[in-house]
């Protein structure tokens, strides 16, 4: 039997995160060898680095850490590894430093989102043929936290290789928020006469623009988001939402689990294992189920 | 005496406030070795004077002279530092230190690296207390004190340095006798050492003990100076009022009502035990007694504010439960209490929305309040009380010490009370508005109130009673009618010296 | 004398002052951006203040009665989430009174706590602030709260709708503006509330019944709370769990920045509207002019310090303060 | 003298009665519904409490002195995180790449300098405008933060150092770094609280502003040098932190404020001032750290951790009010 403990990143700040404790509990109690250990960070570093100890102080078999900074955790991984325990980082990966101390990376790969979301979004501009002078406003994530920052980075390296005369005009976080984004959204509605395409860096954040645009009456603007949350998968299927990235927190948490048995089972793990997030646009959206969160 | 130099001189000082002129044209000399009493209304401007010495506040005009040097006292601790102590009318102690260190507060006595002297601080706090013969030691904290012995603190810090001059601004206010006895000791000391004392009081006969020369102020103007020796109380009282005062006091001439309030075997854990009493309507109930001896918790359970543990008090005949305060305003009693900055007050509200505080609630016009109904009520009041105050939009907490207390006897009278407790009533108040304030009581009793009065002050009890409760550590031990009272007797009865 | 004349200039600043420091934020950002006094850019800036000012009105009440409520964010996501869920399950007739009396009993548990039981205000709500988060992460299982079929309802009405051209949450809160401040310029109950802030022994000494008047005063907070969650629901007819997250301090910004005393005793509902509207021109003010969100909050930093820099400095006479 | 130190410290509040029940509870409950082998009073567990509570605690015993001098700082947080960005980030300047891994101390002594420096800033403005602490606070705190983004964008600062690591996790006599800094910070201002002018003069200051002004005690400089002390706190509980985390994120102590307070306030120091002990503040800590540590061991999910974390403040507020309450004969006011 395989005693697991997880410490998670900031559960019930969306509703990701919650479908995945949830599927990542079921995952686990449907597995008769395992028993799990789950913590929550609530978003601070310090409660996280308390939490490896004490996960370490408990003498788990295997951690698996969903990182609230991908650098600021690796010293408490160390010691985790020094202790002989395994780890596995889900979600969101440490930095490389830290590679030599953990086993394995389970997770989707968020640069590849990132430029996945430009793609989308550049062919749609290509579709309408406004790809020489399409301006776009970019909302991210919550400032700080790896998920943002690669997908953000994803997104503007990959933009200028597609179209590269599309322009992005502003950046603003909007903190994995949806009201956030609404009030970011409506300023650069008021301050850009012409906007052409928003990419917000997950679909929470996009219903929110969203929502600001249609109380504006502003039409013809292109959404792109990521992690395709149920709301966005209903935006597009009414026609105002044009796509996003698939990516579902059951997968995550099942991969996460799997990847920490299989690494204590002494199996070859691929060490950055990730589970596949395909593109959804209204043009595909058919081939996938509604997200559950 | 014979003629020195001033310790101290003030010249054609003037200090105004928005909307008062507080000072206008203030002289005033201290010799060395000279109690010097300042005398005047409430509101005249004794405070602020003595404030304006004391570096608290800047004077608008006019010079200050230590010796024969023109000095400016830019802070507190410039004042002290050029020989002014100043004993505060308002307490003004830090509670969770000790008496030591407020005793020497701003001047503690060091070791190296900005280390306390503890040892040194001790020992200079105790011998000063021990001069002041008070029951407590340097290392009581101030907050476990009766407010008699944070006084007493505070006149502890008149004797850590070598004053040139020192300030007493109204020190008995809160004091009993035997501890005025002591101030006075202290004071006749300082005297001895040449230290020129100025002296603020209402007490005449604190005056005509204690002093050399009294001057007086009246709204802020010098009325001049006397020997105290060549004056008596009527010319000063004159001075300080422009006009004379009738200190008889009104004879009984009305018949006494049923019993209004009375109270039966009434315990309240360790503050008192087995009172039992009676007040008719018509009458005046003097309590008297040393500080601690439970009086003030007497009138806070009769008003709701404390629980009794044993008991029962009945109101007209009828067992009354009063739970609250709200609760004793309905049966119809009213408590003027001790302590009005604290408890009678909120300073940073108006005059007005001071007086008619409590009854707010039918001072309405439909759901709101009625500014005329309140202006009648203050205007009313203002004038029975003579309260000096701009307007009623003025801030409670700019007004004098006096007439913030007559703002909360006024609140208390609007009130309509059957049963009336005072507790301290007079505290700080001056003699003219004092002898009001008796009338004042008397009147109510003559027009059917039943009035307790609660007073450290034997002049004002045998004054205004018309029988007294003699207390001592928490029980009756007599009560007097007033043809059996002497000072004597009540003075025995009070110490605990007689055997019941 | 030149000094009288300074003295009152500076007596006219005090009393205005906040209002003057407002009116200069307008020239300033509209000479720096021709959008900002746009009609349109108006509306949007009172109504994202809306939210955030009905709460600072119920706020207000609490900080004169001397206390304080950290725990109106956490509460008002509480209302926002339970709203949209009973929406789908009892219809917004029901729902929305079902989610005011739910809030009003955190509030009136959060009254009980300070009032009766006299606990200390600043830690009761921090620990509600918790609690209450926790709370709506039970409530909803964590999962984001959407109204299924959001064109096929009234209920957008409190947030998008519009009477002869003005948002309802515009309507909403200057409705309960002038009603809050009445309350507490005119009545009984609003004397009770000063006086039991400014001194609450003499308030008790006077027979005010201190814990009742604390009580209703986090009773109304709680109730602008819930409007405030009303409107936010509505407006976006779905939201997350930690929608009002961070609120509580921006809302107590603004009520300082309206000159309220954290003492109590003092503040009115007008003062803390204009700090509500200097707070969110700031906000848009800045944002407009493509400033990254972090300089708005140095802005913020320096202008809450002026103002009740300007304020006090006025009251006392002179600017600095010397011992 | 020593059961005066009790009375003073110990009984004045309902913590440390708190903290025993903590632990029998977490034991016994831990005893049935831990997945751990380890008991929950095992002595490493208790010294890694110590250890967790040390970002926390130092801050928290400055925030004693702050408090009981009748101030507040809200700031801390965003102080805790600039002082991080100032050791990290100087680690890696040019100017001190000579210096090998003495860089350390000089990057020490860097953040903890900008920490008295951000302190002494906020004290100064209490002082010389005399607008509150609290609304002065409020205001550094968001603007503080906005230095802290302004530094380096929404991104980390980040530099990993082992030679500090190591010092971070090093041991002595069984205690790990952090504890000792904790417990050195709180001698330091117990004794700077009991012994000094300036303590005893905050004392005065907290209890009776008039009173001390009265006294020819110059307020300001005694605010702003306690404001320098918890600026200087903030930055020493920074520097011990990410020395062993080696990443600053730019929301990094955001709420620190509140939980430092509430310990202080768990700790019986009164919020209006004149009262209080480092003492308390540390039982007041470790109290919340163990109720994180134990809801963790018997595997509260996040909504309970926030229903019970908050519930608990409470009723802890409620015991300590019992206790102090001096009997049915109080003035009811
Ligand atoms: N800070 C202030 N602001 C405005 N007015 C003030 C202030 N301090 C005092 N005054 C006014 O100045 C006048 C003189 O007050 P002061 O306290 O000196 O009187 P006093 O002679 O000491 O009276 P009492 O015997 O009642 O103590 C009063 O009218 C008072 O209202
Ligand atoms: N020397 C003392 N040391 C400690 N506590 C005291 C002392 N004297 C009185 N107290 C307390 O102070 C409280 C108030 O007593 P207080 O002096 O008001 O009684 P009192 O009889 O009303 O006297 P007075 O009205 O003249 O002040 C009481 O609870 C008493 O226990
Ligand atoms: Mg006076
Ligand atoms: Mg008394």
């Amino acid at each position: 039997e395989y005693r697991i403990g997880i410490t998670q990143n900031n559960v019930g700040v969306d509703s990701y995160q919650t479908t995945y404790e949830r599927a990542f509990i079921e995952a686990a109690d449907a597995n008769s060898d395992v028993r799990a250990v789950v913590l929550d960070a609530g978003g601070d570093v310090a409660r996280q680095i308390a939490q490896v100890d004490d996960l370490i102080q408990q003498n788990v078999d295997a951690i698996i850490i969903w990182p609230t900074n991908g650098e600021a955790v690796i010293p408490a991984v160390r010691r985790a590894q020094n202790a002989g325990i395994p780890v596995v980082v889900t979600n969101s990966n440490i930095a490389e430093q830290g590679f030599d101390f953990i086993r394995s990376f389970s997770g989707p790969d968020n640069v590849t989102q990132g430029r996945r979301s430009a793609e989308i979004m550049c062919d749609k501009f290509k579709d309408m043929g406004i790809e020489d002078e399409a301006q776009v406003v970019h909302i991210t994530g919550q400032p700080g936290y790896t998920t943002a920052i690669e997908r953000a980075g994803g997104f503007e390296e990959r933009l200028p290789e597609v179209c590269p005369n599309v322009e992005v005009v502003d950046t603003q976080p909007g903190d994995w928020n949806r009201e956030k984004a609404q009030q970011v959204m409506e300023a650069f509605l008021t301050q850009y006469d012409d906007i052409d395409g928003v990419y917000s860096g997950d679909d929470n954040m996009g219903v929110g623009a969203l929502n600001a645009a249609r109380a504006a009456d502003r039409d013809g603007i292109i959404f792109v988001g990521a992690t395709n949350f149920a709301v966005g998968y209903d935006a597009m299927a009414a026609g105002e939402y044009w796509g996003s990235i698939y990516q579902s927190p059951v997968d995550d948490a099942r991969a996460a689990l799997q990847t920490a048995i299989d690494v204590l089972d002494g199996e070859d793990v691929p060490f950055l294992n990730y589970f596949d997030t395909p593109k959804i646009t209204q043009d595909n959206m058919d081939q996938f189920t509604k997200p559950v969160f | 005496m014979t003629q020195q130099s001033p310790a101290l001189r003030l010249e054609g000082i003037v200090k105004t406030f928005p909307g008062v002129r507080a000072l206008d044209n203030v002289s005033l000399d201290v010799l060395p070795g000279e109690v010097h009493a300042l005398m005047g209304e409430n509101g005249a401007g004794k405070s602020t004077l003595m404030k304006v010495l004391g570096g608290i506040y800047q004077p608008d005009e006019g010079l200050i002279y230590v010796g024969d040097t023109p000095v400016v006292m830019s802070n507190p601790l410039d004042s002290k530092a050029k020989g002014i102590v100043f004993i505060h009318q308002e307490l003004s102690l830090a509670e969770e230190l000790s008496v030591a260190e407020n005793v020497y507060l701003g001047e503690l006595p060091t070791l190296s690296f900005g280390r306390v002297d503890w040892k040194t601080l001790y020992e200079k706090t105790d011998a000063i207390l021990s001069k002041l013969k008070v029951g407590f030691n340097a290392r009581t904290l101030v907050g476990d004190l009766s407010i008699a012995n944070q006084q007493m603190v505070e006149i502890a810090r008149a004797l850590t340095v070598d004053a040139k001059a020192v300030i007493f601004d109204e020190p008995t206010a809160s004091l009993t006798d035997a501890e005025k006895l002591v101030l006075f000791e202290v004071i006749a000391d300082l005297k001895s050492q040449g230290v020129g004392i100025v002296y603020i009081s209402h007490r005449m006969e604190e005056i005509f003990k204690m002093t050399d020369r009294v001057s007086v102020l009246r709204d802020g103007q010098y009325q001049g100076s006397l020997l105290t020796a060549d004056t008596n109380e009527e010319q000063i009282t004159q001075m300080m009022i422009g006009r004379k005062l009738d200190l008889s006091r009104a004879p009984i001439t009305h018949e006494l009502g049923d019993i209004a309030l009375e109270v039966r075997n009434l315990s309240c854990g360790s503050s008192y035990q087995n009172i039992n009493f009676q007040v008719r309507s018509g009458e005046v109930l003097g309590f008297y007694g040393l500080v601690g001896a439970g009086r003030t918790e007497i009138a806070e359970t009769l008003f709701g504010l404390r629980q009794p543990s044993a008991g029962t008090i009945l109101l007209d005949g009828e067992q009354m439960h009063i739970n609250s305060p709200s609760a004793a305003i309905k049966a119809g009693i009213s408590l003027v209490p001790e302590d009005r900055k604290t408890q009678g007050l909120v300073l940073g509200m108006n005059c007005r929305d001071n007086m008619t505080l409590p009854q707010v609630d039918d001072m309405s016009a439909g759901p709101f309040v009625s500014d005329g109904a309140e202006v009648a009520v203050f205007d009313l009041y203002r004038d029975r009380l003579d309260i000096r105050t701009p307007g009623w939009r003025q801030t409670v907490g700019n007004l004098s010490g006096g007439n913030q207390q007559k703002i909360v006897i006024g609140k208390w009278l609007s009130m309509h009370p059957k049963v009336l407790i005072v507790d301290e009533p007079t505290r700080g108040i001056d003699v003219g508005s004092k002898s009001a304030i008796h009338k004042l009581i008397r009147e109510l009793a003559a027009s059917g109130y039943a009035v307790i009065v609660i007073s450290s002050e034997m002049p004002e009890v045998l004054h205004v009673s018309d029988r007294i409760v003699a207390m001592f550590s928490g029980e009756i031990i007599r009560t007097f009618t007033s043809e059996d009272v002497t000072e004597d007797n009540l003075i025995q009865a009070i110490s605990g010296i007689t055997p019941k | 004398m030149a000094n009288i004349a300074s003295k009152q200039v500076l007596t006219v600043l005090g009393k205005q002052g906040i209002l003057i420091a407002f009116v200069l934020f307008m020239v300033i950002f509209s000479l720096a951006n021709s959008n900002f006094l746009s009609l349109d850019n108006l509306q949007s800036v009172i109504r994202s203040s809306a939210i955030l000012g009905v709460m600072a009105l119920g706020v207000t009440f609490v900080v004169i009665s001397g206390n304080l409520d950290l725990s109106v964010g956490s509460m008002m996501s509480f209302s926002t989430i339970v709203v949209l869920d009973l929406h789908d399950k009892l219809g917004p007739n029901l729902a929305i009174p079902t989610m005011y009396l739910m809030t009003l009993g955190l509030g009136g548990f959060i009254g009980y706590l300070v009032g009766y039981l006299r606990l200390n205000s600043l830690i009761v709500t921090l620990g509600m602030l918790s609690a209450i988060h926790g709370l709506t992460l039970t409530y909803s299982g964590g999962q984001n709260m959407d109204i299924a079929d959001k064109s096929n309802t009234w209920f957008g009405f409190f947030g998008r709708g519009e009477i002869f051209g003005l948002p309802v949450p515009i309507i909403l809160f200057i409705l309960l503006a002038a009603f809050l401040g009445v309350l507490l310029a005119k009545t009984p109950f609003g004397r009770k509330v000063y006086a039991v802030g400014g001194n609450p022994t003499a308030a008790a000494f006077s027979g005010i019944p201190r814990a009742r008047t604390v009580f209703t005063c986090y009773l109304i907070s709680a109730f602008c709370v819930a409007t405030a969650g009303l409107i936010q629901a509505s407006r976006s007819m779905g939201s997350q769990n930690t929608v009002g997250q961070g609120l509580e301090l921006e809302v107590l910004a603004a009520v300082i920045l309206g000159g309220a005393s954290l003492l109590g005793g003092s503040g009115t509902i007008f003062k803390t509207v204009i700090g509500i509207l200097i707070l969110g021109f700031i906000q848009n003010g800045l944002l407009l002019m493509g400033w990254p969100f972090y300089v708005q909050f140095v802005i913020t930093w320096i202008i809450i310090i002026l103002a009740v820099w300007l304020d006090i400095s006025v009251k006392r006479g002179k600017l600095w303060v010397s011992n | 003298m020593i059961s005066e130190f009790i009375k003073r410290n110990l009984s004045t509040s309902a913590i440390w009665l708190f903290i025993i029940f903590e632990l029998l509870f977490f034991s016994i409950a831990g005893h049935y519904l831990s997945f751990s082998d380890g008991a929950f009073m095992d002595l490493n567990n208790m010294l890694l409490l110590l250890n967790q509570s040390a970002p926390i605690g130092i801050i928290a015993v400055g925030m004693t002195l702050i408090m009981v001098n009748g101030n507040i700082d809200l700031s801390v947080g965003a102080v805790f995180a600039i002082a991080g960005i100032v050791m990290l980030d100087s680690m890696t300047w040019p100017v001190f790449a000579g210096l090998g891994d003495w860089v350390i101390v000089v990057s020490w002594t860097l953040a903890l300098l900008a920490g008295a420096l951000l302190g002494a800033l906020n004290g100064l403005i209490v002082w010389k405008t005399g607008v509150d602490a609290f609304i002065v606070t409020l205001g550094s705190m968001l603007g503080y933060r906005g230095l802290v983004f302004m530094f380096n964008g929404e991104n980390p600062t980040s530099h990993l150092n082992w030679t500090l690591i190591d010092f971070a996790e090093a041991q002595f006599l069984g205690f790990n770094t952090a504890t000792w800094f904790l417990a050195a910070s709180v001698l330091v201002i117990w004794l700077v609280t009991r012994y000094t002018v300036h303590g005893r003069n905050a004392y005065a200051i907290g209890n009776n502003r008039n009173a001390a002004v009265n006294a020819g005690i110059r307020v300001g400089p005694h605010m702003v040098i306690n404001f320098v002390i918890i600026g200087f706190l903030a930055a020493l509980s920074s520097v011990v932190f990410y020395s062993g985390s080696g990443s600053v994120n730019p929301n990094d102590g955001q709420l620190y404020e509140l939980w430092v307070i509430t310990a202080v306030v768990l700790g019986g120091t009164k919020l209006a001032g004149g009262s209080g002990s480092v003492i308390g503040t540390l039982g007041g800590v470790i109290a919340i750290q163990l109720l994180r540590k134990g809801l963790g061991y018997i595997g509260a999910d996040t909504s309970t951790v926030n229903l019970v974390i908050g519930l608990i403040l409470i009723v802890v507020l409620f015991i300590d009010r019992q206790l102090n309450v001096k009997g049915a004969q109080e003035l009811r006011v």
